[in-house]
Formats: C-alpha cells, structure tokens, sequence
C-alpha cells in the first residue's frame, strides 16, 4: 500500500480541500482504482472550470485546484497569487483544434485571414490559435476574431456566423460530426501539461505537503491502473456523467491515452518554459495588465515528497 | 363579463325572435309627435343644442342577453386552452427539429431529449438533481422572502427607512449576481451556504420591489379608517398594509419563484455535484445539447408548476377583490 | 308647460316602450335578489324606483347599463344609455373635466365639461384630481359626466345623496330640464320620497325582487309640495316602504326600547 | 325623559368641554378651506353640523378624528374617538363582521358584531366579502363598525345618506338609543335639516370656513316635526342654507329659464 | 403623516402650555352629575351594558397638534437620508479593506477602485463601454418593453390571450438565458442583435408580470364606468387599464432597468469587445478585483439612476393617486 512516506506519521488530522473539475474525474479514478481510502481526509469540490477553482483558492476556500495551463496566468497576472503550482499532470492535447463548417472552401490556417474565427476566450483555444496563426504568418489582427463560449461557438458555425472555430473538447467532437473539417491542430503546439495548484497556506504546511503528495501519486496510481486492463470500467464511469455511450467515451478515452498517457510528475524547468510561452502569447494578445513571469507562481517544494510518493 | 349588444337601428335585434320590442310598431300613430319631443341626438356632444328637427325615426334599441344563452355551444374548455401555449411551443420545437431548421446540435429534438429524460430518471440522476435543486431553492426561498418583506416594510412604513433602504437596494439590485460569487465564497465558503445565498439574493429582489410598492400603493383612505379604530402599528400592518401589499406580492412571487430555480444555475456551478444547475452546466461543457435542452425542459416545467402554485393562492387569498379579470372571450 | 305634460301623457299611452323588461330574475349565489321582474319605460317617461336598501336597485341599474348579464329573462334597453352610479367612480387619473367629457367622440371638449360642472356648480374645480373632491363635489362630477351624454335613457343610482338641500334643489332642476328638454326616459332611484314625487311621471317601489307598488304622478309641474294629492301619495309611499309617518316623529327614542 | 334631557341641559351650562377648537384653520394648496374657527363640543352633546357641500365639513371631521395634522390652531379631542366616514372604507379584504370589530381588544368577537349588525338590519351579511354589499348595506356596516366603539366622541358623516326612509329611521333611532346609553358626544353631518333638529341639542351651519349660524333646540324628545317650534326652526336652517321652502316646490321647472 | 396623540388622562396635554384645556377644571361643580351620564368603557365591548357605577373621572383627552409645530428643531435633510444608504455601504467596505476583513485578492479597495476608475476614465475605456451598453440596454429595453406591454395586454385583456399568453411566459420566464445563448446566435447572428435579444428577454419578464398583474387588479367599478361612457376597447385600454396598470408597471420598470444592465454581462460574452458586461467578465478572468469592483460599482450607480429617473417618473405620473407615502418618521 503506497504510504506517505515523507516521515510525517500522523496525517489524520489533515484535511485537503481540493478541487476537481467537470465530473470529478480524479475523484472517480481514485475510486474506480480502489485508492480513495487515504489517512487523511479529502473533500472534493467540483467545480465548472479551473478559473472557479483558483478564485476558490485565492478565496481560501480550496487547498488545491487544478486546472489547464491558462487559468494561473490570469489568476497570477495581478501579482497577488497566494498559490504555487506544485506538480504537472501530463495529458492529452485532441480535440483542440481549428476547424471549419461543411462545405466551406477554407482548408488552412492561411486562408484564415480577413475571416471571422471564433474562439473560447482565455483557454487554450485561444492560445493554440494564436500560435497556429503565427506559425501560418498571420498576426492575430488579421482575423476577425469572435470570443465565444464554446456552444455558441459551434451555434455561431452552424448558423454561418464565423468562418471557423477554435474549441476543444465535446465541441469539437460535435462539430465533426456535423461535417466540419480540421484546419488547424493544437495537438503539437499545446504541452499537454495540466497544473496542480496548492494555496501558499497549504504548501507552509508539512502535513498537507506530505498528504497532497500523497494524494496525486495516488492519482498517478489510479490512472496506471486504469490503463492496465480497466478501461471499459473507466469508460462506464465517464459515460454516465458526460452522459455519452460507453463505446463513444471507450474510443475517446483510448485514443488520448494513445497520444499522451496521463500521468503526475514533479514540476520542471520545460513545463515553466511551456508556461512562460502561454504567458507571454497572452500578454502579446493583451489580456494582461504587464509582463507576467510565470516562476513567481511556481515552486519545487513538493517535488521531493511528491518524488517519494511517486516511486512507492 | 362578455357584453352582447348588437346595436339594431330601429328594429328588433337578432336572436329576440318571438317578440316583437323596439322600433316602429305597426299601428303606432302618434310617432311623429312623439319623436318630435324625443329629438334625435347622432353626435352626443353641445348642452344647450336645440332639438333639430331630424327625421322622427325610433332610436337604436338593444336587447341585453343573458350570459348562459350566449354561452351556448361548443366552448374548449380552460385547461385545454391552457395547455395550448406550452404544447403548441412543443410542436414548433418538434418541426423545428424535423424540418432541420434548427440543426439537432443546437437543439436537441423532443424525441432525443424524451430518451433522454427516461434514461436520466431510470438511473435516477435527474431526481436526486431535483430533490438537491429543490431543497436548495426551498431554502434559499424562504430566506430570501423573509428579508424582502422586512426590507420592504422597513422601506414601506418609515420615512426613514425608505431613504435608509429603498436607495440600497435600488443599488444592490443593479449588481450583478455572477461578479459577487468570489466575495460569497469568501463570506459563505463553497459549500451550500454560497448557493443558497444566491438563490436568497435573487429571490429578495424581485418580492422587495413588489412588496415595497405594494405597500406604498395601500389605500390612503383604509389607513386612516384603521387609524380611526385604534389599530396600533402591528394591527395596521397586519390588517391594512399586508393584504394591500399582496396582489403585488403575489406578482412579486410568481417572479421570485422561476428566479430561485435560475440562480442555481450560476449557485451550482461552485462545487456542486448535484442539482439541475450541475447537470445543465455539465451538459454544457460536453456538449450534449440533449441533456441541456432537458434542463431546459426541466426548468420551464418547474416554471409551469410554481406559475399554478402562485394561481391557486392568488385564487385563495384573493377572493375578497373586485377586479378586471378579463373579457368574457 | 301644460301642454308638454299632455305629450307626456299621450305618450305613456301610446306604449311606445324604451326599456323593455320581462320576467328578469337575477341571483348572486343562489340568492335570488330580482324575481321574475316586469317593467316597461315609455320614451321620455321619468320613473322614480324606490325601495329598501339592499332590495336590487342598483342590480337592476346595473342590469340595464348592460354591465350584468348573468340573467335570466328578457331586457331591451336603447342602445344610447348613461349611468350616474351610486358611488361616483371617477377616473382617479384623470382630472375632474377630463372625467366628465371621457368616451364623447372627437377631442376632448373643455368648455363643454366646464358648461355642465357649472350647471352642477363645480366648474372651479375643473382642473383638479378626483381625489381632492369633497363628497358631494364628486357625485355632481359623476352626476355631469353622465348628462353630458345626453342619452335616450339615463340611469341615476341616489346621485343627490351626498348633496346639501340648496345644491340638491339645483341639480334636481338640472335634471329636470335636461330631461324636459330631450325627452330622454330616466330611470331614478333615491330614497327621498318628496323628490320621487317632484320629479317623476312614475314611482315605483321595489320589493322582494319584483316591482311592489306603483304609483302615476299625474300632478301638474312644478308640483306643490302641499298639496293634498302629493301629501297623500306621500303617505301611501312611505306606508309601501314601512315608515308610518309617525315613525319619523319617534326618534331617537329616549326609552330606550321602541327600536325595531 | 325629560329628566335627562334636563341633565344635558345642565351639561350644556358646566361648560363641560368634550371637544374645544380655538382659532382652526386648514388650507389645501393656499386654498383656506376652514378658517379660524372656533367650537366648543361639551361632554354629552349631540351637535349637527349643516353645510354647503365642498365647506369643509368632512375636513373638520378628519381634524377631529387626529387623520389631518397640516393645521394652524387649537384642537382638543377625546382620546376615545371613533368615525363613521363619508364612504364606507371597508376593508375589502375582511368579512364584513371582521370589519365591524376591527381594531377592538381581545378576539375576534363575532357575537358582538352580529349584535351591531342586527341592529342595522343585516346581521344575516355578517359572513360575506365587502365587494359583494349595496351602497347602503356598506353604509350600515361602517355605522355598526363606529358604534361598537362606544367612544367618548362619536364623528358621523352623513350616516345615513344612502338609507331608505324606513332604514334610516331605524337608524337614527339606534344613533340616538347609544348616546343615550352612553352620553358620549356626537357631532353628526348631514344634509338632512329635519334629521339635525330630530336628533340634535345644537345645530350648526358651516360657512365660509367657520360656522355661520347655530341653533340650540331645547325642545322635547320626541320630537314633533309638526310643531310650530320645529317648523320655525327648519324654515330658518334652510334659509340659512339658502333654500326658501318656496324653491323645493319649483323643481322641475318646465319653462326651462328658472335655472340658478 | 405624524399622528402627535399624547393621551394624558385628565390633564392638559404637555406642550400644551397657556391653555388649561381639558380635565377637571377649578370650579366644575355638577362633575359628578355628568360623567354620571358620561359613564366609563374601559373595555370598549358590550354593546347592551348597562353604565356600571364606576368612578366618575374625566376622559382622557389629547391635542390635535400641528403638523408645523412638531416639525420644529433640526431635521436631516431628505436627500442626505436618502444618501445614507449607499454612503454607509461604501464605509463599509473601505473600513473592511483597511482592516484586513476583506483581503484585496477579493475585493480591492476604494481607493484602487478609485485610482482605476481614472485611469480607465483617461484612456476612455470606461466611457466607450458605458456608452457601448448603454446603447444596447435602450435598444433592448424599448424592445422588451414593446413586447411586454403586447403580451401584457393580450393576457391581461381576453381570456384567450390569458390561457395562451400567461402559463407561455410562466414558463418561458423559468428557462435560463444562459442556455438560449446558442439558440440566440442561431437565429440573430453574433453582432449586436443577440446581445439586443437578450436583453429584451430580460427586460420583458419583470415588466410583463406587473403590467399583466396590474391590468387584472383594474377596480372593476372604473371598468363598468367606462363601458358605460362608451369607451371602445381602445378607449377602455387608454382611460382606464392601462393607468391602473401604472403603478404595478412602474414596480416592474424599476426591476426592469437594473435587469437590462444585468442581461449585458451575459450578453457581452458573444462576441463583445466593449462594454461594461464585456469589461467585468474580462476582469473576471483576469483576476482584476480592482476592475470588477470597478464594474460593480459602476452597475450600482447606473443602479441608483434608474431608480433615481423611476422615482421622478412616479412622482409625476402617479400625482393623482392618494395612497400611503410611510407615515412621517
Ligand atoms: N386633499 C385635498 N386637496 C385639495 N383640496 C381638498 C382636499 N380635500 C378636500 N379639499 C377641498 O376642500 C373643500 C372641503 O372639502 P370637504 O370634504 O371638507 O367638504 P364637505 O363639507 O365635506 O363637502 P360634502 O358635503 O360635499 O362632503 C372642498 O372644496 C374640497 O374640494
Ligand atoms: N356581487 C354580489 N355578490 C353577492 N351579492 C350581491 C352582489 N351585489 C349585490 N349583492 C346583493 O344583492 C342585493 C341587492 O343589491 P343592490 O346593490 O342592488 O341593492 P340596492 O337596492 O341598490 O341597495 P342600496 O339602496 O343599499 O344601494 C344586496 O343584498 C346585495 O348584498
Ligand atoms: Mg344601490
Ligand atoms: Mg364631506
């Protein structure tokens, strides 16, 4: 049985308030692996996207959030952030794409210019457009760009309103299914690196560190075993929140794993550098007020518990 | 009230058959002269005109029918025409789906979103999302409908009090629910308390304003006859005020009904696992526009619900009222 | 002036009806308040309608303006009709001259409504809210707004109540005049005997929902308060409404132990 | 009987005061509608206050039941009012019986309103909404409501307006049994001058802000409306109100050109 | 109004001074005789009972005083009460910044807000988009607006209308915008008639349930009144529903207002590079409490003007209503 390791014995005073977003993914591979019966106590908040889960951390609310490698920048760029990304969840990167409605004549990132692209404001959606655009020579003033949540978005493509759309997830998946064709590819440009955030109250505490180290190696744990054999029980989990089929959220799920398995690491120079360049696009976007640079809001204290948590 | 009249110049009216009233009778002499003192008068106006000396004809007579005759024949009965609103949304929504006008990925069809809801209640997610809903706009509720009334008596009875409060909430009002959700989080933390919080705020609004200006809209001349019979402050409140207050009370609550299920919306988006909210935003998030449009349906069913509710006790508590309740059409 | 009350007279004879009422009945909540009720008004004719207080008359008022048609029976009314009601039911948001000349066709005619509420003796108040009205200022404006229509049957529920005896002797002038003048058929319910008898061709009383007593003043205008045919139709009035002229003599009882 | 009417008449002497107004004004927008009056009401009295409609009766009653502070002047009242309004002002949403004893301490005591409604004659509409009375039911229903109170000083205004000959007797007859009863002091208006002289120790016509002229009637109860007495006083009341008992005869008149 | 009643029993009221009103005055010899006949009700009930025998003291009396005379010594000023309200909110709050209640990671101080508001102001960010939502709140207000006044009288006017119109909008009221946003784009596109559309949404619920709740509370008696002066359905509309519809109307104006601000930050997540919605939803994300109190504040105060320009618009068209305005506190 994995245990903390980091010497801290008595954990059972510790209580972890973390969160958890959409279906409460982590949670259920917890318990789907058999892994939730920790000695510490945790109390799982869902929560409709990271942004709601930093501003319950910088609320003190939450001990740890978790989220995609855009909500921190934004909860950081004030300058106040009283939270330190801890460790990086790897993942996968489909289902972020650039695409365009059925039948349009457009089939590149190029022909983009002068269109009206319309985009989830603030996610890595924006982010992956901004780079695919460079990458195709455009500049961000060449499109006419259309923030958008992304069921209006696809609504917006559907009605003829924008040219294309920049989303992920569902939407993506859905708007294939109507026909539209891929245009552009986050896959490449997006890191695949998902954050662990821990408030700075939490991270001054020894006990939580061992018991948050704890925790995402088990998560790692869960995700492995998942992996090994239980991908249909996995399947049948997410189907019943995400209410798809279970063959649907099967194929999806393996097709991620195949691209980029899903696991918890310690957090590193490139995974900063990944997160400066997202920085940086946002602050060439203007989004943000000034210069961001991201190593304020990261740290490596847990990286030694989390090391040894990992390895056991 | 359904007035019949079938304004007949000079002759009797349609369906009077039988008798034969009004007009010229056959063998009437004298008419001339009569009509002569009688005077017609086409346009009303001008006090002193004098008697013109228009032709002597008998002035438009009417017959006043009673209601029960007029009523005779086929009549669709009140709840079916009731139910023609909703249903007939149902059909647009229905064509609309068939006819592709609105593409399945904006909205789902009837038939997708039917499966849906079987499916949803057979694993009983969709009324453990109720109850949870429920409970939270149960509480929310009345909480919210506490501090509106003492808000709007405070408001309604002082001086004071309306400068004190009346300006707040003009204020308050106007902020938006959605950028104070960090400061509830702070204040309420993230568990049930935040959300019913909201439901409360977004409750008080609507009964405050109602209220309020119910009671400022009391018959002057009831409170001073109540003054008159000694009634103290309690007595006035409870026994003038309060029944004044209550036909716009009961707008103000058929309002703040829909709106405690809406702020769930918002409220269960804040570490919520359950709730119409949780399953509406979640839906969203992956897209299945089925599950969102039964949320949809959900709510306008709540809606529908709630909008009886309120039906059934403006019937009861307002019975004493002599009110317009429409044509007899 | 003689000659016009022969017209009248001739009319009445002639049967050349303006309000036609057959076996009306009418109930509020199985409580029968009008019975099998029979009434004819000749064109032009002036009917006063006594009766105890809660017999009908205004339902049966009501019934005639067209506004009630929960009933039974058969009732022919001209089409052109106006109402003074019992209480004056003034438009509270609209001012007092406004009140009068609201529903005549064409602009609103100012001086027209100032003519009549000088003719009821309010025309100072022209241009001020309802609310401010004395009692007896809004049942005259209630009183113009429904002469001013100069209808072919006018409908006046009590509107002398609230009036003072100098102001009430005027508008009883106005009306007559008014009636005198365009021959139109009214239907009058007070509860002042004198003033039935003043006024009109006919008084009726109403009892146990139908049409009790009837008498046909057939004095000559203006009529002598005196005189022996007026006092005794007085009399027998009172008498058909319970009060025995020496009744009125009895109050207050200081005994203590007359009351009914 | 005669005793009592003596101890009121020794009332009268002691100066007694139940009500005392020196020097009262009242103006509506700078329009003076009373203007320094003076009155004193002594403990018991019965005063009857006459008056042009629109002279401001309504508004020194509203100042005696303590409903209208924008005055100049003196005013002492009973603490121990009740009011009987120009309109009924019922609460529309209370059963009429509820009405009747609003306000009263202890329960609801719907004995004691079917006792007060029985004496105006409609105990059997104790259980009914307000909407559903004719006018004169209302109007008995908020006579009832102000007599439970048995009050020290007891404002009627116009009471009976709406009664039928015999209801109003009735009526007048009870008003007079209570303050028998109970002594209180009533300060009554009317329109009625025969009513004032049958009930009243005092009548007073309202005029020009003030009261204009006063009668002391220090005859007998009952009353004799035939007595020379009785006559004199109502030839001068209405004088004084304008009305010459000549002018009562000449309604209608036919000529069309006696219009005021 | 203030009643000033100072029951002093038997004595002359205090304040009352130089006139020895009331009470047993020196010299009132037959005192007895009188109150005699007086008697006593301490109870008021018992309508037969019998005058007891009790003590023959003299009533209680009180002086009627002028509404001048109490009204001396110093009063606050309306406009400084009204004031209070929102001056004590904004105390508040900087004192809970500057004690440490609120952390300014949730809710930036005054004095930010302030240094904020000018530094928008100066780059005209802050005006642009008061003036961007301004535009789109009065476009989509006056639309509602319509709507709401057709509904209402539809509704409020024919049974039919009722039967298909109300239980419609009782149950479209329940469903949340938020989910009709992708319909929205479906049908209007994502310039500027989608945000215009919902705002109109919004407005037309509060606006419709008190037009609609005010043309049923029409006094019945009006009604009659004006059928019998021969007012035509037009008439009857313009005369007399459609001003006793007014009060209920004005209660629904003022939610309605501060709603067609609120339906903007909504709205203005379509497609909206201005705007105060725009802007507050941006600070959101940005974590900017500095700017979304900024936001907030600039809603309340657009808050407190609509109330300010409804309470004027009472003021003059609800002149000829006599009803209760608090008593004088
Ligand atoms: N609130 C008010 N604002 C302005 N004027 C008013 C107001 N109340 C009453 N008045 C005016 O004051 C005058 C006196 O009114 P009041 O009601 O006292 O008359 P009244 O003697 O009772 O007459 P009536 O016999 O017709 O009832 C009237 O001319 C009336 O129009
Ligand atoms: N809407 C109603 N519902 C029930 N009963 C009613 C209704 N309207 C009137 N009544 C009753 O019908 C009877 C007749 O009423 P109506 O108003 O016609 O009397 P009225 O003869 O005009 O009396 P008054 O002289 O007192 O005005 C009364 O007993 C009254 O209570
Ligand atoms: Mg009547
Ligand atoms: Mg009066």
């Amino acid at each position: 049985k994995s245990s903390a390791s980091s010497g801290s014995s008595d954990l059972s005073s510790v209580t972890l308030a973390v969160g958890d977003t959409g279906w409460a993914r982590a949670q259920a591979v917890l318990k789907l692996a058999g892994l939730d019966k920790t000695p510490y106590k945790v109390k799982w908040s869902v929560f409709q996207g990271g942004d709601l889960q930093l501003q319950a951390v910088r609320a003190g609310a939450l001990d740890v959030a978790s989220s995609s490698e855009i909500p921190p920048v934004f909860a950081a760029a004030d300058g106040n952030a009283n939270f330190k990304v801890v460790a990086v969840q790897k993942g996968t990167t489909l289902q972020q794409e650039v695409v365009a409605p059925k039948g349009s004549k457009i089939t590149s990132m190029a022909q983009l210019k002068g269109k009206k692209v319309g985009y989830v404001k603030n996610t890595t959606a924006e982010y992956f457009l901004y780079e695919l655009l460079k990458q195709a020579g455009l500049k961000w003033s060449d499109i006419k760009a259309v923030p958008l949540l992304p069921d209006a978005g696809l609504a917006a493509l559907n009605g003829g309103s924008i040219d294309a759309l920049a989303s992920y997830g569902n939407s993506i998946i859905a708007a294939h299914g109507q026909g539209a064709t891929t245009i552009g590819s986050g896959a490449d440009i997006l890191s695949g690196n998902f954050n662990w955030e821990a408030s700075d109250k939490t991270i001054a505490s020894a006990a939580k560190r061992a018991a948050l180290a704890d925790l995402l190696a088990r998560v790692n744990k869960g995700y492995a075993y998942i992996r090994n054999g239980h991908e249909t029980d996995y399947a049948k989990v997410t189907a019943t929140t995400t209410h798809q089929s279970v063959s649907e959220a099967l194929s999806q799920y393996k097709a991620g794993e195949q691209q980029r398995p899903t696991t918890i690491g310690l957090t590193t120079k490139a995974a900063i550098v990944s997160e400066q360049q997202v920085a940086d696009a946002f602050d060439a976007l203007g989004a943000l007020p000034k210069h961001l640079d991201v190593s304020t809001f990261w740290t490596d204290v847990l990286n030694s518990d989390l090391r040894k948590a990992l390895a056991s | 009230m359904s007035v019949q009249e079938h304004v007949t110049p000079g002759a009797a009216p349609p369906g009077n058959a039988g008798e034969p009233a009004a007009g010229p009778e056959p063998g009437a002499g004298p008419q001339e002269a009569v009509a002569g003192t009688a005077g017609t008068r086409a346009g009303a106006a001008g006090a002193g005109a004098a008697t013109s000396g228009a032709a002597p004809t008998a002035a438009p007579r009417l017959t006043i029918r009673p209601a029960r005759q007029a009523r005779r024949g086929f009549r669709v009965p009140r709840s079916v025409r009731r139910a023609s609103g909703p249903v007939g949304v149902l059909l647009v929504w229905y064509l609309a789906g068939v006819s592709g006008l609105l593409p399945t990925s904006v909205l789902a069809s009837p038939v997708d979103v039917l499966r849906q809801a079987w499916d949803l209640t057979a694993n009983g997610q969709l009324p453990s999302a109720i109850v949870a809903s429920g409970k939270r706009a149960a509480t929310g509720f009345a909480i919210g409908a506490v501090i509106a009334l003492v808000l709007a008596l405070t408001a309604g009875l002082f001086r004071l009090g309306e400068d004190v409060v009346d300006s707040s909430m003009g204020m308050f009002r106007a902020i938006p629910w959605v950028g104070l959700i960090p400061l509830f989080i702070v204040w309420f933390g993230i568990d049930e308390t935040p959300k019913i919080a909201l439901v409360a705020l977004g409750v008080t609004y609507p009964l405050y304003f109602n209220i309020y200006g119910g009671i400022r809209s009391a018959d002057s001349q009831l409170i001073e006859a109540a003054r008159m019979l000694g009634l103290g402050r309690i007595g006035l409140i409870r026994y003038v005020i309060l029944p004044s207050a209550l036909p716009g009370a009961l707008i103000g609550l058929r309002y703040a009904l829909s709106t405690a299920w809406l702020a769930l919306v918002f409220a269960e988006q804040v570490n919520a696992s359950n709730g119409i909210g949780y399953l509406m935003s979640n839906a969203q998030q992956y897209f299945r526009t089925d599950v969102i449009v039964l949320c949809l349906a959900v709510y306008a069913i709540l809606g529908l619900l709630c909008d009886f509710v309120v039906r059934l006790l403006s019937k009861r508590l307002l019975t004493w009222r002599a009110s317009f309740d429409g044509d007899g059409a | 002036m003689s000659e016009q009350t022969l017209s009248k007279t001739t009319l009445t004879e002639t049967k050349n009806a303006s309000v036609e009422i057959h076996g009306l009945s009418r109930a509020f909540d199985g409580r029968t308040v009008i019975d099998a009720l029979d009434l004819t008004i000749e064109q032009g004719e002036f009917v006063a309608l006594l009766g105890q207080s809660g017999c009908g008359k205004s339902t049966l008022l009501r019934i005639l303006a067209g506004l009630d048609d929960e009933i039974s029976g058969q009732v022919t009314v001209p089409s052109r009709r106006s109402a003074a009601f019992q209480s004056p039911r003034l438009m509270p948001w609209l001012k007092v001259w406004r009140n009068v000349v609201l529903g005549l066709p064409g602009k609103p005619d100012r001086a027209l409504a100032t003519r009549y509420l000088a003719e009821v003796g309010i025309d100072q108040r022209a241009g001020v809210w309802p609310k401010t009205l004395s009692g007896g200022e809004a049942q005259r404006v209630s009183l113009a707004r429904a002469l001013v229509r100069e209808p072919e049957l006018l409908l006046l529920d009590e509107p002398f109540g609230a009036l003072d005896a100098l102001t009430r002797v005027k508008a009883q002038r106005l009306v007559g005049e008014l009636w005198q003048r365009h021959g139109c058929s009214i239907l009058l319910v007070t509860h002042d005997v004198e003033e039935s008898l003043l006024l009109a061709d006919r008084v009726l009383v109403m009892d146990a929902g139908g049409i009790a007593h009837e008498v046909t003043v057939d004095l000559p205008r203006p009529r002598d308060i005196g005189s022996p045919e007026f006092v005794a139709m007085r009399t027998q009035l009172l008498a058909w409404l319970g009060v025995h002229d020496a009744a009125t003599n009895a109050a207050p009882n200081v005994d203590g132990n007359a009351a009914a």
